[in-house]
């Protein structure tokens, strides 16, 4: 199984969360993250210059069975590029277990529904 | 209104009736003051929150710009005498010195009620112009919206100009034998006012082209605001300040205007609950939901299309008002969303400018008409409308001014965002817009942790 | 209040003490308007974000439905001579054209003033019921309340019925030889309005049950509102808009009215920090902190419970009504909510019940009073609380009123839920609750990104 | 200003004049009441949320007990005859029992407006003390400061003590032969309200100590407020509520009045919007953007520099006045923040103490000055400021005043503090001040899930 | 050592929290996520649908030490149980270090204070 | 590649921000998070106690090359630190694989920007 996190614009939500269903990924999570990066945009608070460069971005996380990693991927690539700088990343690490806490199931089963 | 005026008890030489009626004034003024955060708040809250700062900004810096231009020169070109279009500069830095209580209050109680009202006009295009605006274009726009657009056309009805005695008919003599003066109807300003705002706002809105990820493939998409707490609270305000509006529009307090002043609140609240509940209601029709953003717009579209009428109508006329104008604002809003692709993040042209002219139309087929006693001693109802028995004459006269106003302000809106455009630039940025303006405009985030 | 009316100086027929009575009355009746705010901010703040728009939505169309009912009808059914019990529809659909001035003021003003203080009573009732009632079920109670329960209690003493002048004793006669008529004293409504708004919302917390979550194995958990800093700002709001619920009550500003308006407002500022202080440091003994949820409360209990005898008492009177008030507001938070186990999420029946009806029948204990002229010549203090030698009558008189009112609201409220239950449903499902209000019923959130 | 008061038509031996000037000086003092949520957004949303509710209930408390210390004792020794220092005990407990409407108005009316202005005074020091101050320390102060340090200054000048006849010079004998008297111009309270709660709240600072993470390595650091909508929003409160500060300070709208308090509503909103605009520009070209944190507090310092002399300049004058001090304030913040490294979270210093002493002593510049006939019959300016002639005398008084009561506030401040560090303790420890006033000294946190 | 990220309902946080507390967990991290899944309720805002799906939840986030892993496990199945849709999932990945900032402790002796 | 979240201070934000500047780290992404920890200070609201432990943090999270994951490390754990009780923790994970959106790139490629 796998973690994907994705770090998007704000803006590209919509279009990411359609590409996703697109892509078969019914499940995910997602909250509001800043971001530093290289753009350093002054701030000033009363007369003093802070928090020089950051962005609000939205991080999606997606625990998927390992099937699901590339079509995931490729829709996230494609829904989330404007190409300008701040288009954001894609993490994938590996995800040891999982459970559902309704059913009890473990495992990948705890990640579709059976139908 | 004080026909009986040198009767009345003085001291130090200033009446009674007159420390009644500037008080009555300057609530009034300071409660359409108040309106300011009330605008604040509805357009902050229901625009995103990385243009928090920009859009508390613009309300904050129209009002400034309002009050220095207005007391500068804006109250003069619509005030002063000058001809049938325009005011003069009589008024000019307006600083009498001594007080004439001309009207029955003071002059400079006068002033400071009509300052609030510019700057009202003034407020309503940051609405429709939101999230996208170049912070410094729309400091150039105050200046002229509140030096030249909103006095121009005001001065047209409430300056005396030429909609003001449009209706006079010249073989309508009253008992006097000069002939019965009445014009275009607009109490407290739907057109006035709050439609000027709106269609030098719509003129804005369509130059700048919609928000980025509005119109996705042809398809409209929800951008919704990031408070609607803080919406509600500004709409609430407003409601309140609107009692300072309508019945302050009166002018005064004594004589008949105790009873006027009373009977405009009534008409005002009714209107504006019947627009609150017209929208829930074809929302809940429509969508399967009653929503509260469209509620809350709905209460707007209410009070604004009452502004025109309130002192004209009955309390009945004035909840089919509300009613008419909640249920057209649902429709607007989609309409001008979803089919002209008109970008308006806060709904202002619906409720500011549609509800405005049907509110103002609406005069003419709601208003009771005043009874004038003519030289043959018969007496006639003038201003009547259309249920009254005024036929189509006031219904006319409304669409004059509606039409006259709205074209002279959407063209002037329209040419002053060209040359805005072409000069200082309108429009931020792509990047500053995706990261929001406040950062960028502002250097300033709203919320912190 | 106005005893020589008739010398006084008229503009058009209208004496300038109506022109000044109408003022006060207008600009008192916005400021009650403006509560209307007050209490959306309190109960949204107090409960959680997802249940935010319902909780908005559910304020304003309170009042949205209060202003149209009480214009139409309630307002005859209060105020209309009728019987001792019920007012008739002499009033109905109030526009009686010519303005009679017949109490001083213009009919209108007293309309509106009336009408706001029919929608308080609506609105506090959203609060005890909030976070799991239907809207469609909220929407038709608003309607009841405002047509009939607020209206006929009202009418009790207000409107002149049966509790206005039951402490009338046959034997008192005043110097023209007539039985001194005095009754119940509620002067601006803590039993009639708050009390009121405050048992039905009992009743309704009762049939409804706590929400998910509140108790868990026998113990009462805490859910903490979302936003106390909106809560902390609609009290504020509400204590200004006080200064226009009391003192307003008085119905006139000439006279000696000049004088008492001063007086209530200064007796209504001392109770509501009386009750603040006294909330804060029971809170502080108590629970080891001077949390700010519970002044907040405290404040609106000194509020509450003086607006019964806020023009009865004295300045010291009226600080320790509120510091009564106060005390007595937490330990009835804490028996309600944990004792009894009645889940009222912003505490509105402890606020405007308990200490209404403790401020009601304190009027009893601390009323001074007011010396009549009888017809042999001496004179009597008619009125006068328990340590101002009224003995036990005004204390009785004050327990008739605050019992035979609150078993009316109590009772009508709790048939009108059971009606509601069983036809409309008067809660919402599991999920919708569990998942927010807001989504469900309104399809709509009130914070995004 | 009543003059012929013994001819104005009575109802019930109490003059219409009398109700006009009191529903005037009721109205203005509910609006300084409203001042007090203004406060309570602005302190909140410039500090960061985990010492909202700490900040809340601090403003909450302020008032609080200023209600309730200022009616008995704190008017009595403002306004109680005594000596040119202090006031006496003559109205301890305020309770006249009947009105004598001595100086035109309810002598509740003029309680209930004296107690919000010593309440303005108080709340003003929890801003530069936020974020780090010990609650209980804070409660002890709004007591000192209501009972003692607001009434003695206030005493000197609007209690008729040595200020208020400082300019008094025997030479200039008035028509009747009397001395013509006057003295130290401060209208509504530049310095006697705004700068005294602002000294105080210097002195706190600076026995405070920055906020832990305030300086690093000798370097200034930010630290955002956690919502400037929330400041926003109280900026417009505030602004509102002046129109009831400075025109409602006129104590009266009847004879001359009724022109005062409409130019007074004037020159307030001009020199607001002067302060705002020139904060903008300054902070856009200093700081390469229009901050909005600096343009809001631009616009209260023009509020606040205007009060002394809303009565005497001219309305060009108040913008200037507003201009200059809108300009000023950003210099101030910097060098208080930055150079002096004092820690004042939300700039009450600047706002309140620079811009009211700049204020102030601006009277001595732009003043008109009053003509006075004199006892030879030729007439004098007297009062007037530099530019109309009045040389350097009124700069002189001005300056008297500013510095002496500004010692005073400052002095009394300091030792109070280091009293309440040296016994009670004034600070909160490091832990506390780390995670949060709120859940270690109140025990609850505004913003919950 | 593990990493446990459980998303759980808001109503059941103070029960999930009583029975990690029960189970030996005495540090944990939490912080509040908007899922997307199967539920298509339909927001509408002023006339557009928008955000079919998305609801609010906790993100509870533990680093421990592997021992804890079954009882944590069985804990949050447990409390955070209603048996309806939406319950949330609990999802296990691998640590591969951690340190205490105040003491400068490295590995598991990190996540535990010894006393 | 590797994955570092830590837990710090709020008021430690910008002195962190600033070390990991030093250390090379260019991009990064933060959010508020509540801590649960041994702390016990009471809430009460109206009378009920309730939440009696959570405090209010940042997470940092960071990915990056294997070769910056030390002086990460030593950067956080010296600007972060107060050395009281409530200093926070770092956490170090396995990263599989990242993308940039912008560009397509993977790995650790994806992780810096030639210049
Ligand atoms: N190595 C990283 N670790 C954590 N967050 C990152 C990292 N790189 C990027 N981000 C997040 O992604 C956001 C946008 O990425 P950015 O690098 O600016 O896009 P681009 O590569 O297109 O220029 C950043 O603001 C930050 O929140
Ligand atoms: N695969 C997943 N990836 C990320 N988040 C998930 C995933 N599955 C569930 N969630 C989160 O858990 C929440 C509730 O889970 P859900 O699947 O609706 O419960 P149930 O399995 O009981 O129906 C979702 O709203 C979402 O936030
Ligand atoms: N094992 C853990 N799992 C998740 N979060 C943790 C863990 N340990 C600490 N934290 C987070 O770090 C914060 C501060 O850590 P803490 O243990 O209190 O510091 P210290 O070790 O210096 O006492 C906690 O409030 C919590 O948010």
């Amino acid at each position: 199984m796998k973690k994907v996190e994705a770090i998007i614009r704000k803006t590209k939500f919509d279009d990411v969360k359609e590409a996703l269903h697109e892509a078969g990924i019914e499940f995910f999570s997602f909250w509001e993250v800043r971001g530093v990066g290289k753009a350093t945009e002054a701030r000033i608070y009363r007369g003093i210059k802070y928090d020089t460069s950051s962005i609000e971005r939205i991080l999606i996380t997606i625990y998927m069975r390992d099937q699901f990693l590339d079509p995931t991927i490729k829709a996230i690539m494609k829904a989330a590029n404007t190409g300008s700088i701040g288009d954001g990343k894609i993490f994938v690490s590996e995800l040891q277990d999982a459970y559902r806490i309704r059913t009890g199931e473990q495992g990948d089963k705890s990640l579709y529904i059976e139908e | 209104m004080n026909e009986t005026l040198t009767t009345i008890q003085q001291i130090d030489g200033v009446g009674l009736d007159v420390s009644i009626n500037t008080i009555w004034l300057l609530v009034a003024a300071f409660m359409v003051m108040f309106m300011q955060p009330g605008f604040a708040m509805v357009e902050a809250g229901f625009t995103r929150q990385k243009n928090a700062a920009n859009i508390l900004m613009k309300n904050l810096m129209d009002f400034v710009i309002g009050s220095i231009t207005f007391w500068l020169i804006g109250y003069s070109f619509m005030y002063g005498e000058g001809n049938a279009f325009f005011g003069d500069f009589s008024k000019f830095a307006f600083d009498p010195g001594t007080d004439t209580y001309g009207a029955g209050y003071s002059d400079y109680a006068d002033l400071m009620f009509q300052t609030v009202f510019a700057a009202t006009a003034a407020t309503i295009v940051s609405g429709a112009m939101a999230e996208r605006t170049k912070f410094s274009a729309y400091l150039v726009f105050s200046l002229v919206i509140t030096l030249v657009i909103y006095p121009v056309s005001g001065h047209w009805t409430w300056g005396g100009g030429w909609l003001s005695s449009l209706g006079t008919d010249a073989t309508v003599l009253d008992a006097a034998g000069e002939p019965v003066s009445w014009g275009f109807i607009d109490f407290a300003g739907s057109t006035i006012v709050h439609s000027v705002g709106a269609w030098v706002g719509l003129a804005g809105a369509i130059i700048l082209g919609p928000r980025i990820g509005k119109y996705v493939k042809g398809q409209a998409r929800a951008i919704p605001g990031h408070n609607i707490a803080l919406g509600a609270l500004g709409v609430f305000i407003l409601w309140f300040g609107w009692f300072g509006f309508n019945p302050g529009s009166e002018l005064a307090a004594t004589g008949g205007s105790a009873s006027a002043i009373a009977k405009v609140a009534l008409t005002t609240n009714l209107s504006a609950a019947g627009g609150a509940i017209a929208a829930m209601l074809v929302a809940w029709m429509r969508y399967k939901r009653p929503t509260l953003s469209l509620s809350l717009n709905g209460a707007l579209a209410g009070l604004v299309a009452i502004t025109a009428g309130c002192a004209a109508v009955s309390p009945l006329g004035a909840l089919l008002i509300g009613l008419i104008a909640g249920t057209v604002l649902v429709f607007s809003v989609e309409i001008i969303d979803q089919k002209l692709k008109i970008d308006d993040p806060v709904g202002a042209i619906s409720v500011h400018g549609v509800a405005g002219a049907i509110g103002t139309l609406l005069v003419g087929v709601f208003a009771l008409g005043s009874e004038v006693t003519l030289a043959d001693g018969t007496t006639q109802l003038v201003g009547a409308g259309l249920i009254y028995g005024g036929g189509m004459k006031q219904l006319g006269l409304q669409a004059a001014g509606v039409f006259s106003i709205g074209a002279w302000a959407f063209v002037c809106g329209f040419i002053l965002f060209k040359v805005l455009k072409a000069t200082n630039g309108l429009r931020v940025s792509k990047r500053i817009e995706e990261e929001g303006l406040d950062i960028y405009e502002h250097g300033e985030t709203v919320y912190n942790m």
